[in-house]
């Protein structure tokens, strides 16, 4: 069976007909915004409603569907289900939202489904399992609900470092000798195997910093003391040549990015001078109104 | 302060014990707290090394000790499936998370969801997981749950392909405070198909493996997770 | 006396004592077993909030009676420069050592991959290490880095929390051979080797940053340079 020509069939325009989206309306689908509707589009009001919730995958989204309902999984009633899943399906199409392919399956499956249970069945097969075309689809939505429930339960139990933690004593100089300190090329292939994981999740970035910055970054914050000033001009480090300023520049600049120190002056034209922000609530709140 | 403070807080049951029981329990005590991970008995064992001959007796009577001491304390003694270790006792977590503000990351549903099928099915191939949420598994879903040391590669199932077949790890158990994958949280029972669908005898079996019917209420836990040096479970002591 | 009772160990000073002084301990107790390094005195005051008005003196009284709880154990409360922790008594070294016999002679991948992102994010909490590594860091690698000195804290992120940031050292220069950080590869060389995974081929070399005149105009930071962030000069004027 075709897909497509499934979904494109769907949903049935004589079920409900009432468009929700007037174009003015903002909605968010899996947290993005979506300004506006395509203006030919059907959309059930209760497929709305659905968008808010993120799903895992088709067998979650039916048991949403089911479940919203107070229904009986042993006796889902494919036709309404199959309509609002199909609506579901063709919002997020319409949207232009990615949608996996096993929503796509899942669609055909339900379609196929509903067909069979409109075939005359064999009187005698009325309760047979291979003559209820849900039968298997039943089965699967209570397995999965069964690991759902049980996900959360598992989510739910204690877990070191999020609920409990460990209670440690740090060693020192213990005898013989240490474990190596990394070679350069593990330290590598540790970092490589970071930003492989980092790129596959992708919402991670990684620019390509250069690592003088960091360095000074974390060099200038460790001179730098909450309490005193210190001149921004002997950050510098002219020594260092016209290289050295730039990077004790840039470093002062990130520093001041992340919120890692603050910046004051005298008077005006007087020379500008940094220390760590934060001041310990307890020893001094130092500033003036 | 402490004027007339004894140096040592021995309870008075143990001001005649021998100086080795002393020793063992302070030779735990310094190795439990420098793991910070659970410590199996046998390491246990050999940080008593050159006091004498240590058994199992000894060394749970030196535990038993050791969880004594600490009782009324903020940080308490437990036993999970690695062995031994040292935590905070839950009644500060909330102290320690006011310190610590950096919480840990939220498991997605799609690792939760994978790691329960795992769990209560264990050894499971990437299929079978996927056969049972509907949806692909992520790559990056597998490599966290190895990565955290949570879930490993057991083998592979004789099928062509040789897929990977996952289970759960100690450090699972661990991190949960488990001792074992049978104090896991039961799944929910099935509800009998038979209840509608009655009379005309339905199969339940469940439609990939043909010989365990009935697999949705009976969890397969009597896996083998590396329990084998956990052997003396020692009975739940009373303190 | 304290010779009846067994559940709790006050010492016969602590009898009179008021239920704050006992809280305050053990909350102490709580965050500083919990922790991964030193424990300043700013954030031990933190973590008795709610424990009614704790001044110097209080704190100090509740620090002296949690050293003191630990005479004659196994561990110590020690002071040092960023604060207290808890160590293990030196004399109990080899016992430590002796519980380990297979210490690893490698160091863990979650280790290496946690000192690789601080080296190259420095100054960096743990949440950011762990944003990237996808990954929770265990308070155990935290203190194994701070322990070898190759990782220090050098300042805390005004954010809620104040998390402690973490940045290499000059003994993890030293002990990698290197004279400056920016002798490490950058960090798109790594990438490279991220997508050829295992072509062993590659060159690691560090690049020649001598001849790069323009270091400094061409720095890819994540961030607008312009005046725009310097704006919010605070009108500091007495310091």
């Amino acid at each position: 069976m075709d897909t497509r020509d499934e979904l494109n069939a769907a949903p049935d325009p004589s079920a409900t007909a009432e468009t929700g989206a007037d174009g003015e309306v903002l909605y968010r689908v899996h947290g993005e915004p979506v300004a506006e509707l395509p203006a030919d589009l059907y959309i059930p009001p209760d497929a709305l409603e659905v968008f808010l919730d993120s799903f895992e995958g088709p067998l979650d989204l039916l048991l949403y569907l089911i479940r919203r309902q107070n229904l009986d999984i042993l006796a889902i009633p494919i036709a309404e289900i199959t309509r609002q899943y199909m609506a579901y399906i063709e919002v997020m199409r319409a949207l232009r939202l990615e949608l996996a392919g096993e929503y796509l399956v899942m669609a055909a499956l339900l379609a196929e489904i509903k067909s069979r249970m409109l075939l005359p069945r064999p009187k005698e097969a009325d309760a047979d399992e291979d003559a209820d075309p849900r039968m298997a689809l039943i089965r699967q939505l209570q397995e999965y609900e069964q690991f759902k429930t049980a996900a959360e339960r598992l989510d739910a139990l204690p877990r070191m470092d999020r609920d409990v933690f460990a209670a440690g004593a740090s060693v020192e100089a213990l005898e013989g000798p240490p474990p190596p300190a990394p070679t350069l090329d593990e330290l590598m292939e540790a970092l490589a195997a970071v930003m492989h994981r980092a790129s596959l999740m992708a919402h991670h970035h990684v620019s390509t910093e250069q690592l003088s910055v960091r360095e000074r970054m974390s060099s200038i914050l460790d001179s730098l003391h909450p309490e005193r000033f210190t001149d921004f001009v002997a950050l510098l480090m002219t020594a260092e040549g016209r290289q050295g300023v730039v990077v004790s520049f840039l470093a002062v600049l990130e520093l001041t990015k992340a919120g890692l120190i603050e910046w004051g002056q005298s008077e005006p034209y007087s020379p500008i001078r940094l220390r760590r922000r934060g001041t310990p609530v307890d020893d001094e709140e130092g500033g003036p109104v | 302060m402490s004027e007339s403070t004894p140096v040592d807080y021995h309870t008075p049951a143990e001001r005649g014990d021998d100086e080795q029981m002393r020793a063992v329990e302070l030779a735990l005590e310094a190795v439990l707290f420098a793991a910070a991970e659970p410590v199996a008995v046998r390491e246990l064992k050999a940080a008593c090394e050159g006091l004498g001959e240590i058994d199992q007796a000894l060394l749970e009577q030196a535990l038993g000790r050791l969880q004594e001491r600490y009782q009324g304390r903020a940080i308490e003694l437990v036993r999970s499936a690695g062995g031994y270790r040292f935590r905070v006792r839950s009644r500060f977590s909330a102290t320690v998370q006011a310190a610590q503000p950096e919480r840990p990351a939220r498991l997605s549903r799609a690792l939760l969801e994978t790691l329960a099928i795992i769990a209560y099915r264990q050894p499971v191939t990437r299929a079978e997981i996927e056969a049972v949420r509907g949806v692909a598994v992520s790559s990056g879903i597998m490599r966290t749950l190895q990565e955290r040391e949570w879930v490993r590669v057991v083998g592979h199932k004789e099928v062509p392909g040789r897929p990977a077949l996952y289970a759960t790890t100690r450090r699972f158990l661990d991190d949960l405070g488990l001792k074992r994958l049978e104090e896991l949280p039961p799944l929910e029972q099935i509800r009998d198909l038979a209840d509608v669908a009655s009379d005309a005898g339905l199969s339940l079996a469940p439609p990939d493996t043909e010989e365990d019917a009935g697999t949705g209420t009976n969890q397969r836990l009597d896996f083998d997770t590396g329990d084998a040096d956990l052997e003396p479970v020692p009975p739940t002591r009373s303190l």
